[in-house]
């Protein structure tokens, strides 16, 4: 039998993101963002971490507001209906963050050449922009066979991956639906992937559909039971987007003190999944539950 | 028939759309401007969205933001941005759409710094992937407000490349293809010059003159000869936009 | 509503497979084979045709006896279970068969590179072998960021992929599980996109579940309905691997004269799906059908 | 205890296994050297295969080949070969197999061109994915007959790269890492040389005389100082051989 790996969250991410670390995560941008593992960091107290990620959400500018971050490095940090995140905004200016500036793409194949285990990918992107201004992991070249000029971008190579995903056995097998993102690739290309899930299943729900798995379980270092656990963002056969958490958290970190009054709420007085879920209330998770099913036609993987 | 400002731009976003186009959907406006071209002239409209969705019918309910899941629902196919990144570095993308802050009269956009990156007075998020549908959509859209601090002569920094410094940049640098099309704003509709590459006013909106076009826009805008108004909203467009944003939120005053 | 793609298959082949074209085919390697749609390109006499794969097990080896082949870009052309293809053998022996040799990772890369629209990909593969011997699309570069040396793997852009794929919707949109090999980064990149699938289904069976769409349809040029068109191969749900079927090519093969023969009894005489599963027999079908079901459990996409 | 030479082959390659390796697993015997390996000493191995496999469960019905639908079934994860290809070009594959057409003393493979590739003789399938295992695993252990005419000084074309000059030469070419570890033979298994890179004889199979390997070698092939002879099959390996290979299809005589 392989390794059990399930952990409860505080223990995951106290045992596998120390401070330091270089952290992907909010893969799929809009959908399956894990808030729950994000508030975690939050709650530990973590420093000097690196954000890697495409476009967040309002979960990087949370753990920035926190205190815990040294570095980004992303394509967009705020609030995907909002606009600006405050957080960031005030961190940036005050010169206390040091960013990489990224398109959606470039950091795609810096993942990608991760995964790859290549040191660079080659991309047609970017030329001209400034992104390479705060961004040392972009250079231009020239194709060894058109000598077309191309983007060059480094690979890069996460301390962990943070995923929260649908489904996940206890051995680190686990099942992801909905757009993907970068996901697979960050998985891939990291050296630790902690996964936080929806529900902990059998074994064999996971393994009648190998081609559903998101990352092959050898490289899994630990899974956790997480419901609710990518709120408010949405998680794909499980809960819609509560826009309304991205309406307010505008108004809640508008200003430090405000954010603080959030964080408080929000992140230190809850201390499980369980109080976070009391803390939304059930008539909000009936707001936010699947009310339209719409079930995937089985396929047979027999022999 | 009243309208508001926002629905009169996305229905020339819209308009920008043609039948059998693929379209690589931004975030916001355009997000409707897209749903809005679907349902009535280019039913045949093809849309990417970056984290991952191709999809070529409407989504069943309202939508908010591109990764809402009735968006997700019988979409034509769910994978990677990577995925999505290939179309588009390809070459099959027809025309984007990009919000801007800032923007020049050659259509190179800020999103990321105000002020530089070395004097920031302002951050703004960043590219999220408009730098790459600047860069690699055979066209694209940009749709912003219309104000002198927003309209500049040169913008702090590029976050996504328009024709740079004017006729043949966009080869110099390498870039493959493409350029900005349109600049739809909140008092007219801009086109490029084919020869200069310099934006310039081909429509006003109604009850807008060309001088208050002139007077928020930071270089002396040069006017299309045959400058027309906007359409405004037909009826149907805007029973449409009431089904796809019925609670207004991004098409209200 | 989508155009409708639905072609009998020698109309899909004749209409999108100019003599001269490249095609990618057997791009799983072991699984899913077009065979069907292979033997309708020799039934066309197709001529000049490049093909392109990794490993196509005995497919490229009947399509270059049957005299349509000018040039082969793969990672290894034979028979999986018992070596030698020998119509290859002979072509190559006797100079009537341009070769660009691969390995399994550059000619993944190649394609990759094609979907990905950039002229290149990197690799750490294959420096000092000699496959750059017989492949102007490898050559050594240096990393611009780590100055490692690297093989950097040309483009290749089919003009277009041949895949046999489990369930399609007459719109070109199609399920495919199982192991995927180059297939998903083949269609991507190539101009065509020709399918042949076990079953046409309602599109509903296809979209509700577009994680396992294996690309999208709007690219797809034809669609045609191939029972058993994978045949000896195996396809996942439907059909295990026909290893009688491989073990007689060999001796079918051995020499022009005897692989005369198995042409015309395999490929001139038949002129349907219907004319080759009657070839086939029931004994040998219900052998080769699926005894032990195993169904994956659904996953619901709904809001 | 009778035994066949392809199951003392076997039996060898599935010794060279430690259990929570991770393994990527070729085609024909190394097929079976991996399932002897997770059935016996190492239960917690995974293998990768090529085509888009990973599992670390025995297969529940014997397979002729890695495609085999038995082998599809409860897999871990099925996906691209680019992924697979990815976990080896990262490192993370800990011992591979490799058949072989012809070696030489530095362990370099050609499973391609018999006489090169301008005066071909023989055209052999290629390389599939045996270059990028040979490139880039930790090690790599090749299995082939032991005959003259297939261990030559030096190989006509180098498809899968061993040690090819001599020492220093992988990482002077640019390969990451890894090498050949073992060669197992009809005749005997070889081990390399940490300082020179040159294969020598470490055990010759039951029967066999140092002599014949000699003889079957065409260079004066390095005898190591501790010659042993090749541990016999035991009882539970020949079972679970005949469990796995039930037809003796790879493992007759």
């Amino acid at each position: 039998m392989p390794e059990a790996k399930l952990l409860p969250l505080s223990e995951a991410i106290d045992r596998f993101v120390p401070n330091g670390s270089s952290i992907a995560m909010g893969l799929a941008q809009e959908t399956l963002i894990p808030f729950a593992a994000g508030h975690q960091l939050i709650r530990q107290n973590k420093q000097d971490l690196t954000l890697i990620g495409p476009i967040s959400d309002i979960l990087f500018d949370q753990i920035i507001g926190a205190g815990c971050v040294h570095k980004i490095r992303a394509a967009w940090v705020g609030n995907v209906i909002t606009g600006s995140g405050y957080n960031f905004r005030r961190a940036v200016e005050a010169g206390t963050l040091e960013m990489e500036d990224h398109s959606n793409l470039t950091l795609a194949m810096a993942l990608r050449a991760g995964a790859m285990g290549v040191p660079f990918m080659p991309a047609r992107t970017a030329l001209g922009s400034d992104l390479f201004k705060t961004n040392a992991n972009l250079k231009t070249m020239n194709c060894p066979f058109s000598d077309d000029t191309l983007t060059a971008v480094a690979a890069l190579k996460p301390d962990a991956s943070i995923v929260h995903l649908q489904r996940a056995d206890v051995f680190g097998n686990a099942h992801a639906w909905g757009n993907l993102g970068l996901i697979r690739d960050a998985c891939l290309a990291s050296r630790h992937i902690i996964i936080t899930a929806e529900e902990i299943v059998e074994p064999d729900v996971i393994s009648r559909d190998p081609n559903r798995v998101i990352t092959p379980g050898f490289r899994v270092s630990a899974v956790a039971h997480a419901p609710w656990g990518g709120h408010p963002s949405p998680v794909p056969g499980y809960y819609n987007r509560d826009h309304q958490g991205f309406i307010d958290y505008q108004a809640e970190s508008k200003t430090q003190e405000t954010f603080l009054e959030w964080q408080r709420q929000w992140v230190d007085s809850v201390h499980s999944w369980q109080d976070y879920t009391k803390l939304l209330g059930a008539k909000r998770m009936a707001d936010l539950a699947i009310k339209h099913h719409d079930l995937s036609e089985p396929v047979d993987y027999g022999y | 028939m009243s309208y508001t400002l926002p629905q009169l731009m996305v229905t020339a976003a819209a308009r920008e759309i043609a039948d059998g186009e693929v379209v690589f959907v931004g975030m916001r406006l355009p997000l409707l401007g897209f749903l809005l071209a679907k349902s009535t002239h280019a039913p045949e409209a093809v849309g990417i969205y970056e984290l991952g969705i191709v999809r070529d019918t409407l989504a069943p309910e309202p939508i908010l933001t591109m990764g809402d899941l009735p968006n997700l629902y019988r979409a034509r196919w769910l994978a990677d941005t990577a995925d999505m990144m290939g179309l588009l570095q390809q070459g099959r993308v027809d025309v984007s759409f990009i919000g801007g802050a800032q923007v020049d009269r050659f259509g190179n956009l800020n999103t990321s710094y105000i002020g530089g990156v070395t004097n920031v007075t302002t951050r703004l998020p960043g590219s999220g992937g408009a730098c790459d549908l600047a860069s690699l959509a055979q066209r694209h859209i940009i749709i912003m407000n219309h104000e002198k601090r927003r309209f500049v002569p040169r913008v702090d920094y590029i976050t996504s490349p328009g024709f740079g410094a004017g006729a043949g940049w966009r080869r110099k640098v390498g870039l493959p293809r493409g350029g900005p099309a349109t600049v739809i704003t909140t008092l007219g509709v801009l086109r490029f010059d084919a020869q200069s590459c310099e934006v310039m006013l081909v429509s006003v909106h109604p009850g807008v003159s060309v001088e208050t076009v002139r007077d928020n826009t930071g270089w002396p805008l040069q006017i299309a000869d045959q400058l027309t108004e906007t359409p405004k909203p037909t009826e149907k467009e805007l029973d449409m936009l009431q089904r796809f944003d019925p609670q207004q939120y991004w098409t209200g005053n």
